[in-house]
């Protein structure tokens, strides 16, 4: 089977031809099926406030983070923002700690202590979230240093937002992972705000590409939030990193359907408006890779999605909240 | 040494002093403008700049990009070239990003060219508590600043104050770290309608005591006084302390009062390791006429704060907490005394729900 | 008279004819004599230990500072670093309090409080050398907010070095600075060295102009030092910028002839060798715009840069040091 | 408590002893590498890093870009990767610039991510002083990072310790702020051969004395030693702690020795407001068995630091000016004493010249 999702092509001259099998569309509509739902459910239970933190939904966003995950190995790491629920999933972090983890119990990912913007999975290499905007980017370079130190062929991806782009962080680990050949895929996750700031306040020009390309780092940009075009340009960098490639970078553009933080829609709160949505929930990759899907399978899919959110949620709720002394746990390592 | 505050004025929250403060100054002063991202969104800082850009315009109320070490010394320079910025920080942990700015040119610039230059600028930093803030969302980081020399560091726990130290901040023609706490926020006193300025250096008497003065800073002076009704009940008389401005310092009430109670007990809003409560404890040991006093600290946890509420309990001071240490400063050798848990949290607290 | 100091082109196509009139010549050669002679000064006092703090000369870079400054009203800003001598010197500061703030003399431009490092000269709106790389760039675009808000035609200009491009502050101030059209010519002086390192380990590309131009700049590249060529790409930015224009950037390829820090030179050091400073020596502006004087004319102005040099050390030489009452003034302002 | 620095070895400078304890580190765990501006130059960071690239190559000791920012981020990263950074800074005060990423990041990585990641950092910082370092490279910071828990800070004052610390940093699977002072930078001790790990927490007592405990803090240890000499000519008998580590800081050794000595003296090469020698003075105020103990601390004068030498010789503290401050809290009511003013300056510090 032969998918592409969008007619109109992105800014790329040389944009490879999209294939996806059947077992691509399956895997692929399952993460972003579990990770579309598990933030519906999260957002549904947010106002009961056993959610007591903040919780940043990448509802609309799912496609990019799985797109780069698909072609990603378990020993790949990958570097995410607090928005990062959708990363987490895709990585395959494990969904009964992560809403443990929001649910503040002992169970949860960082055991209660770092809540949905400080999400982690070490055993799938899913790098901690940080919610000070832009940290995360050297971090990232960091650990492609260490890879290419060790000689492995591994990847480092760092998601990032708009946002973080205008942080001196971002252009001094551009020049320095450049520099140094590091297999990192910087994506940026383009949903046109920082907040409720849009584009206009913050950045002089839109020539984010052309400056990274300045730097001596492939940059591509996709307007569109096609999933397939995204996997394909970062199947395509991934595999030059391994062999000693260096940098690249993509700029997704897409859309936050949600506020900023929380569970709601805001779409009366005057900064933005439904329109702005429309074509967004329109080419949603949710339910177009659904209808894409045999209709039986998908249903399938979509009750095991249920089976495991119910079950995540079930587990949150069921785990007991830390001891006191966790207080003091983990202030240092010791060894 | 300055007046409790009761004279005059009409009941607004600290969160809305903010606003007056900062609208009246922008209304004398051309000059004076506010930067920072987001403050002129519909959220305006959780309310602190809450209609500042309708009365004033996008060029006197500035979004600006993220990035906040440049944005500093953006804000410098304007300061220098004689405007008076107030620069926005939704959190004081991204201070973290203008420390270069900060320490190495604002707080230097007066000294370093032979007074030849003034650099009247103001950094709000607001410290957040409560709904899982978290390790980066969370920290009260005044301390860093107050040991820099070159920098004033204010840190008003009323609404009165709130607005008349930053009406004081704007005109002061030195760099002044404006540090803020969410959860006192919402909460009213009295104030004037005119514009007024609350003088530096000058430690605010809440309440005479004659067993033991408390001092709080920020949200810390609130839970003192809270503490001081709950010690009430076991015949404890504390008095109450509010800093407001912790460079300068007025050690001068502040340990007179120790002095004369024979017990002091400093709650920050902080962490307590080289932090201001250390600094005030130093002094009084430094004192030859102290040396009769029981002093303490409290403070964070020394820990990274957690997120989820069963620890963060742990990680914050609280007016039983603050009440039980004075307790046992007044009283060593008292029997065990626990007040009713419910005192813990106070109504503006219990409030508080997220998303943020 | 009309004098184009190099037959070879820079990069940039529509390169104006350069003009400069006798008078024009005389006025550059002037301030460009007075800050290698007053930097050889230094460089021979060094050695006696009167000079007690760290000096960075600017020898063989003077021509950039001239070039620009010669171009600017008494009313404009400079922006500097620690190798602030030369653009101290050509927009005006007073070269006595510059030798006794060396001296660590009372009458030295900081009262002896800042040394060679923090020169400033607020009667000439030359602004304060700082000592931390970069921290000048967003204070430069501070004093441009202030010009554009008081609907000034006044203009800042920030010098900086090659190093300091790499800050994170100086990216982050580009977008702003475009943003908001803010009058500030940025003038990267690119010797080569931070210190001892090269561009090497520091720069993953060359392309820095293509990459300020990325934040709607205009940037222009000159390879040669040639200071009529500076002048006439300043003049056209500023003109530019009074009539509301906004950022520009020029990066000004040049050579430092001494040490990084201190007064003699370091070809034996082993990071560099002499050949490379032999195209810059061969086309010394100094030198250069002396020979194209009238020989009596030169002398003369020799003669007066002498008389100015001396009187300047031995005015620091004779004023006192600060009273030690001055440590505890002006660690804040009053009023 | 640890031994004094006499056992063994031969005489080595702190300087070189910086560049054998980093040697043997990278010669035993090939994870272990050096990262800094300069590091592999001719120079050699004052000679800190002499000969390590020719070593062990640019891969493991690599110039970097002016990104202090982005560079203390890389060095986090890959520290978590398991490989072992040791970022150096030629002055302290740049790390101003690191403040995001060592506070907000590395300092809370183990905590907020539940123990699951460790941050093996070390972050190497020289303090500056003389010949005109002036107000931006002659801070003395480590209060900044002793603040923040998740951050051990250590300021080793000799050879021996410089080595010892360096390895047991490097050792040290959490991120670790090591303070140096350039002035300590040539003054030799006795340094075993081998490679030696001094553990962290314990402070070191040089001396014993019955008269006054005095606590140097990096070059304030010299001093404090120097010092000690000058009041031996008056009678005074006075004991000589170096912290060593700052955080973890070892109160015990600390105040046992001043509430045996009743006199308490801090001498840090940094400010005092919020300072470590708050941290230690406020210790002491909070213990019930101090109250005889008589206290001050002395550091750099509370303002910018001036680059002329006679202002700059108000700014910091020298031995004689311990020793006075020493003999008044021994003697309050003793005549004036004034030692000769050539016991001021330190050999090594007299022979230091720049241009640097
Ligand atoms: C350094 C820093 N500055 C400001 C903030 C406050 N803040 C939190 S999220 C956010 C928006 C960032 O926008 P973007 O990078 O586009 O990510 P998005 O939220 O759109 O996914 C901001 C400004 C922060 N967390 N960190
Ligand atoms: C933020 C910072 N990092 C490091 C240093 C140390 N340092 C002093 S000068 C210098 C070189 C800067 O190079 P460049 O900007 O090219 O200026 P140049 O000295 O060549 O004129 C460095 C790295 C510093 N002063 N500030
Ligand atoms: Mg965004
Ligand atoms: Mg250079």
């Amino acid at each position: 089977m032969t998918v592409s999702l969008s007619p109109h092509r992105t800014n790329d001259a040389a944009a490879a031809t999209t294939v996806a099998s059947a077992a691509d569309l399956e895997r692929l509509y399952r993460v972003l099926r579990l990770i579309r739902r598990a933030e519906e459910e999260i957002a549904r239970i947010y106002p009961t406030d056993k959610i007591k933190s903040p919780v940043h939904l990448s509802i609309g966003q799912e496609a990019i983070s799985v797109a780069v995950c698909d072609v990603l190995r378990p020993e790949d790491y990958v570097a995410v923002t607090y928005r990062s629920h959708a990363a987490y999933i895709a990585k395959g972090g494990d969904l009964r700690a992560m809403i443990a983890e929001m649910y503040g119990k002992v169970t949860g990912c960082t055991r209660g202590k770092g809540g949905s913007m400080h999400l982690i999975a070490m055993d799938h290499n899913l790098l901690g979230a940080s919610a000070v905007v832009g940290t995360a980017i050297p971090m990232a370079a960091g650990y492609g240093l260490a890879i290419r130190k060790r000689g492995q062929d591994r990847v480092v991806v760092c998601f990032m937002g708009d946002g973080a782009t205008e942080e001196g962080a971002f252009t001094e680990t551009l020049n320095f992972a450049s520099l140094h050949k590091l297999p990192v895929l910087f994506v940026c996750e383009n949903n046109g705000y920082a907040i409720h700031s849009t584009l206009e306040p913050r950045w002089a020009t839109r020539q984010l590409c052309a400056r990274v390309e300045t730097y001596g780092i492939p940059a591509h940009h996709v307007a569109d939030g096609d999933l397939f075009r995204i996997r394909d340009l970062a199947g395509q960098a991934i595999a030059a990193m391994r062999q000693g490639g260096g940098p690249v970078f993509l700029e997704c553009m897409t859309y936050r359907w949600r506020e900023h933080v929380g569970p709601a829609e805001d779409y009366n709160a005057g900064y933005r408006s439904r329109e702005e949505l429309l074509p967004w929930q329109q080419r949603d990759t949710v339910a177009t890779l659904g209808a894409m899907l045999d209709e039986a399978l998908r249903v399938q899919i979509d009750a095991e999605v249920e089976a495991r959110v119910a079950d995540a949620v079930a587990f949150a709720e069921e785990s007991p909240f830390p001891d006191d002394h966790e207080l003091f746990e983990d202030v240092f390592a010791h060894g | 040494m300055a007046d409790t505050v009761t004279e005059g004025g009409r009941l607004l929250s600290y969160v809305d002093a903010l606003v007056e403060g900062a609208a009246q100054e922008m209304e004398r002063d051309p000059d004076v403008f506010v930067l920072g991202l987001g403050v002129d969104d519909h959220r305006a800082i959780m309310g602190s700049t809450r209609g500042l850009v309708q009365r004033f315009g996008r060029e006197r109320v500035m979004d600006t990009p993220l990035s906040e070490d440049a944005m500093t010394g953006v804000a410098i320079g304007a300061a220098m070239a004689g405007l008076r910025p107030i620069h926005v920080h939704i959190r004081m942990d991204f201070l973290l990003l203008c420390m270069n700015q900060l320490v190495n040119v604002a707080a230097k610039a007066r000294y370093m060219y032979g007074g030849t230059v003034k650099v009247p600028l103001v950094v709000r930093g607001m410290i957040g508590r409560s709904w899982g803030q978290g390790a980066q969302h969370s920290q009260g980081l005044h301390a860093l600043f107050a040991h820099i020399p070159g920098l004033k560091v204010i840190a008003p726990a009323n609404a009165h104050d709130a607005k008349g130290c930053l009406i004081q901040a704007i005109r002061d023609d030195n760099p002044v770290v404006f540090v803020e706490h969410r959860l006192l926020y919402p909460i009213e006193a009295f104030v004037d309608e005119k514009p007024f300025a609350v003088p530096f250096g000058q430690a605010r008497v809440h309440a005479e005591g004659s067993d033991i003065t408390l001092v709080g800073v920020s949200h810390g002076a609130v839970e003192c006084l809270r503490a001081r009704e709950i010690l009430r009940d076991v015949g404890i008389d504390a008095g109450v302390i509010d800093p407001v401005s912790l460079v300068p310092l007025d050690t001068g009430t502040i340990l007179g009062a120790a002095v004369r109670t024979g017990r002091l007990l400093v709650v920050d809003s902080a962490w307590t390791f080289c932090g201001i409560g250390a600094e005030i404890l130093a002094q009084l040991a430094e004192r030859t006429d102290a040396r009769h006093v029981h002093a303490r600290r409290m403070g964070f946890a020394p820990t990274t704060c957690p997120t989820t509420p069963v620890l963060e309990n742990g990680f914050y001071t609280n007016p039983v907490k603050v009440a039980k240490a004075a307790y046992r400063l007044v009283r060593p050798d008292g029997p065990d005394w626990e007040p009713s848990p419910e005192l813990t949290h106070m109504a503006h607290q219990k409030k508080f729900r997220g998303p943020f």
